[in-house]
């Protein structure tokens, strides 16, 4: 069945036991919103040396943005900005195009089990919800990304 | 639970019914209440405008601006004749979210009693569509007028037990929907008419989930502005209608400016065309005009009487199945006491965009999310619903699939 | 003379040249400044889009959903290829109107040094259409700003030897027309613009004449805004353009309230989606932007530049003949020098009206009056003109015909 | 000619020589603009008795436009106001008729001769504007017309 290209097992088990979700604890957190469908996500993270630390999220959602969350969230803790840089900008590829592309498992570890909300357009937003809060929150810590 | 038509027929004049699904699968659509699907007197009255009669409105002499000016003005007059209105008192607009900023804008800019100054009050409900909520809580933001608002109980009717702190001497307008696009629940008005009228405030319908439905009758309600979208109609998209009381209308200042609205123009100074040319500044819209007129035929041809029972008996049958499924909870009313064909509702556990993509593997189209209604969705302590709506051609198996496909997505996320 | 293209291929795509005019004639259309007629490709993409695709975009994930948001975001997309922007700065309207005053109220609410305060100055000029006036100055009767204006030249260009004067560091705004819509002239706008920018004003371009009709270059002209109507392009009637540049647009307030502009909205207060979504509130009018999107390709087939040499050449042939014609006397530029496809001409001791009518019997549509531009047609010192204007679907022997009808309605009143 | 059925002679004498045309002079004037074309037409008169005087009107417009003010001003002067209520409505049942009827020339006199104009519709507003203004400009001087 096509759903389970979109509902992988990875994405559920996340959705189910999120990583990383609390209460965001940095002094600088970020809040986004997807209009769309009122999904929000709040985050916040510390860049030491580059590195990306203490990134801890919070947030309601469908059980992609909430897997989406999760995943990013083991994916950047503990990379350099640089590296997690590459990482969202695969993703964001990824997310982009429309099926044709699987991803790069050695960047993206667990978040190519989200490959296959590419080919359900309204989705993509959910996926790239919390992504796009963590470049934000980056940048708000001075990091280039 | 026969239907008052031939529904197949009825399916057979539009189009998009022919289209597979996502799978393969045949369109269930269930998401009439954001837009509905458009038949071929429709697509085909918006062709021959294009074809046979294109040319700027009441900007020309010659032969085709003629036939185009009657087609536009014919269209006008159809409208009128579907509200039982006249015709000067029609305005056509883009969208209903059109007419409801035109509105509030036009209170803002007139003088006199219909102006809205400071200190005056402005009162919608916690039911409203963001398109009846924003225009007028901006107007109040902008002007220093206060916003008041009637509040929602749970089962979407609306708390009138403080009509009278709600509605004051103060009260300048009482802008309120025919029907909520997310429960269905369709509020008491008569009393909130009669206090908005004994208080000598306007009051406004959003009749954008009643007209294309139900059988109106603007006068007998007495309401005084009334806005609609001709795309929930099965008109076209890009039209919407605001209907006003000539007598208010006349003391009203434009709100868009522009050409063929003016009486007179220096550079300095403007004087404004009568009423209906006054708000409709601009190459018009005709051939969405043309297209809404023959929405209007359609449904009036059919009935408006036997769609709105069509759909209710519809409702019912939906509003039992999902009651009887262990996991779902419909929301609002849960009787067919003051309700449209609108149901909302979750399921245990589940997202609703999670249950909408499920059941669009089963064809069904219903919308998820806040309705752009945020308040009333955060009143009923949800993230957002699942919603199904009703139109004419709908049938009892569109409401097994719907059933079928609830079902469907609490079981798929169960058993993983 | 030979045409870039095959302008018989051209007119047959355009099903309203079957029709046959007053007494069987065939129709002369010559009032392409007013609205264009419309190609197949454009009726059909319409039809289209409501037979496969509909569905309210952005609002749902079911598939028709998807199809509908894709068909309207890739109609974005293919107008901001068009004007060669981004297509977040694309904003779809219902018309060059609404996208003027869409402008103008979006300064008046925005904060800092966009918005519009008393004492701020707006500049203008006599050329413009009711369209490009009416917003701007009713914005300033509203603000207590400053309208001020370039004066119009028998010739139809601007007098811009006060240019430091009308433009000064209190200007805000400066909103001018490509190209007159009465007489074709096109105004010198380089020093126009470049004396807006330097003193920190913005520029908005009313391209309502121009894009549809010649290669507009809007980052080489380095103009901040422009409007354009659909129907004027060969589009569906009920859809305008507004591109702004991002900077600016995300910093200013919206226009319409309500669905799909939010990012959250309780009963009090309200926060924006980010641009173009800010300034798009409702179910959109989606049927049109892919009609649109559908003429800007044909056009783009065809090429900008192509079009606009054919119509010089029409534009060129009529201008001689007319100026041959004894009785006659051509108003605006008399020579090919800064003007477009856009001829305006009074017979002497005539009524436009009446000269018209005559023409009329020949098949040939032109418009008569004031074209919505009163201060223009009030310094020509006349009543009102005869307007011929040329687009791609027009040959020779239109103008030979155009010709034809001018002599025959001189004559008609001669011999009575 | 189909043209000749709206040009009819009579309308071309009163365009080329209009009747009653000058300064209005009347304590109260009426100003009525045709928004679409820019015809104009300012006109006095006077109410005595019931009847009409003293009616003088300035304007500037198509051959239709003055045509029919010259008309009107000839049809009603000097009649009484109910006489001249009636001659109104009939000339604006004529105009609206699409060329179906062809009007009462007792009642009407010259100004059936622009029963032609009812059936170029962009022109009855044309032929309307003198009698609208004459209307209103009774009503001002409290005739109940
Ligand atoms: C120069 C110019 N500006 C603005 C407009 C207004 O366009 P629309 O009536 O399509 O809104 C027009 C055409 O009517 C025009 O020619
Ligand atoms: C109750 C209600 N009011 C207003 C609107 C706004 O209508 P539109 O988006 O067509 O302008 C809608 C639908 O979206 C609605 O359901």
């Amino acid at each position: 069945m096509e759903l389970d290209s979109l509902y992988q097992e990875v994405i559920l088990d996340h959705y189910k036991k999120p990583h990383n979700k609390g209460l965001p604890v940095g002094e600088i957190q970020v809040h986004h919103v997807n209009p769309n469908c009122g999904d929000e996500i709040t985050l916040s993270l510390s860049i030491k040396d580059g590195v990306v630390e203490d990134l801890i999220w919070d947030g309601v959602g469908c059980s992609i943005s909430q897997a989406s969350a999760s995943i990013m969230s083991d994916l950047v803790n503990g990379k350099s900005v640089a590296q997690a840089g590459v990482a969202l900008r695969e993703f964001t590829e990824l997310m982009q195009s429309k099926g044709n592309i699987s991803g790069d498992e050695e960047v993206l570890e667990d978040a190519i089990a989200l490959a296959g909300v590419s080919k359900f357009p309204a989705r993509v937003k959910c996926a790239l919800l919390s992504w796009m809060a963590f470049k934000d929150a980056a940048i708000q810590n001075g990091a280039e990304i | 639970m026969n239907p008052p038509f031939d529904v197949a027929a009825i399916k057979s004049d539009f189009p998009i019914f022919e289209e597979k699904m996502r799978g393969g699968k045949r369109l269930v659509f269930l998401d009439s209440g954001a837009t509905s699907q458009k038949p071929w007197a429709v697509i085909n009255a918006e062709r021959d405008f294009y074809t046979k009669h294109n040319a700027a409105v009441h900007r020309g002499s010659y032969y085709l601006a003629e036939q185009a000016s009657a087609a536009y003005e014919g269209a006008r007059q159809s409208v009128a004749d579907f509200l039982s209105v006249d015709s000067d008192e029609v305005i056509f607009t883009k969208s209903a979210t059109e007419g409801l900023n035109l509105l509030a804008t036009s209170f803002e800019r007139s003088a006199g009693q219909l102006g809205i100054r400071a200190g005056d009050e402005i009162v919608v409900s916690e039911l409203e569509h963001h398109a009846n909520l924003l225009p007028w809580q901006q107007l109040a933001k902008r002007t220093g007028a206060v916003l008041k608002w009637f509040s929602m109980n749970l089962d979407g009717s609306l708390d009138l037990t403080n009509i009278d702190e709600v509605i004051t001497e103060k009260t300048k307008v009482v802008a309120i929907t025919h029907q909520s696009n997310v429960l269905g629940s369709v509020p008491d008005l008569p009393p909130i008419i009669a206090a908005a009228h004994a208080v000598g405030a306007r009051f406004v319908l959003d009749a954008c989930q009643s007209i294309p439905h139900m059988p109106v009758d603007v006068r007998a309600m007495g309401v005084d502005f009334l806005t609609f979208s001709g795309h929930k109609a099965a008109g076209p998209t890009g039209i919407g209608v605001v209907w006003g009381r000539a007598e208010l209308l006349n003391q009203m200042e434009p709100y868009l400016y522009g050409g063929s609205m003016i009486e007179s123009v220096t550079m300095t100074d403007s004087t404004w065309a009568a009423i209906p040319r006054r708000f409709e500044a601009g190459v018009p819209n005709m051939a969405q005009a043309v297209g809404l007129e023959a929405a209007l035929k359609y449904l009036s041809n059919i009935g408006l009487p036997n769609i709105h029972s069509w759909e209710m008996t519809l409702t019912e049958y939906a509003l039992r199945g999902l009651q009887e499924i262990e996991g779902v909870r419909v929301l609002g009313p849960q009787s067919m006491q003051a309700r449209g064909g609108v149901i909302s509702f979750v399921v245990d556990g589940l997202h609703p965009h999670d249950v909408g993509q499920v059941m669009d593997q089963y064809g069904v189209a219903v919308r998820t999310g806040h309705h752009c209604a945020w308040p009333l969705i955060r009143k009923l302590g949800v993230v957002g619903t699942t919603r199904a709506s009703f139109y004419l051609y709908n049938d009892l198996s569109d409401v097994d699939v719907l059933l079928e496909s609830v079902i469907g997505a609490r079981d798929y996320f169960r058993k993983r």
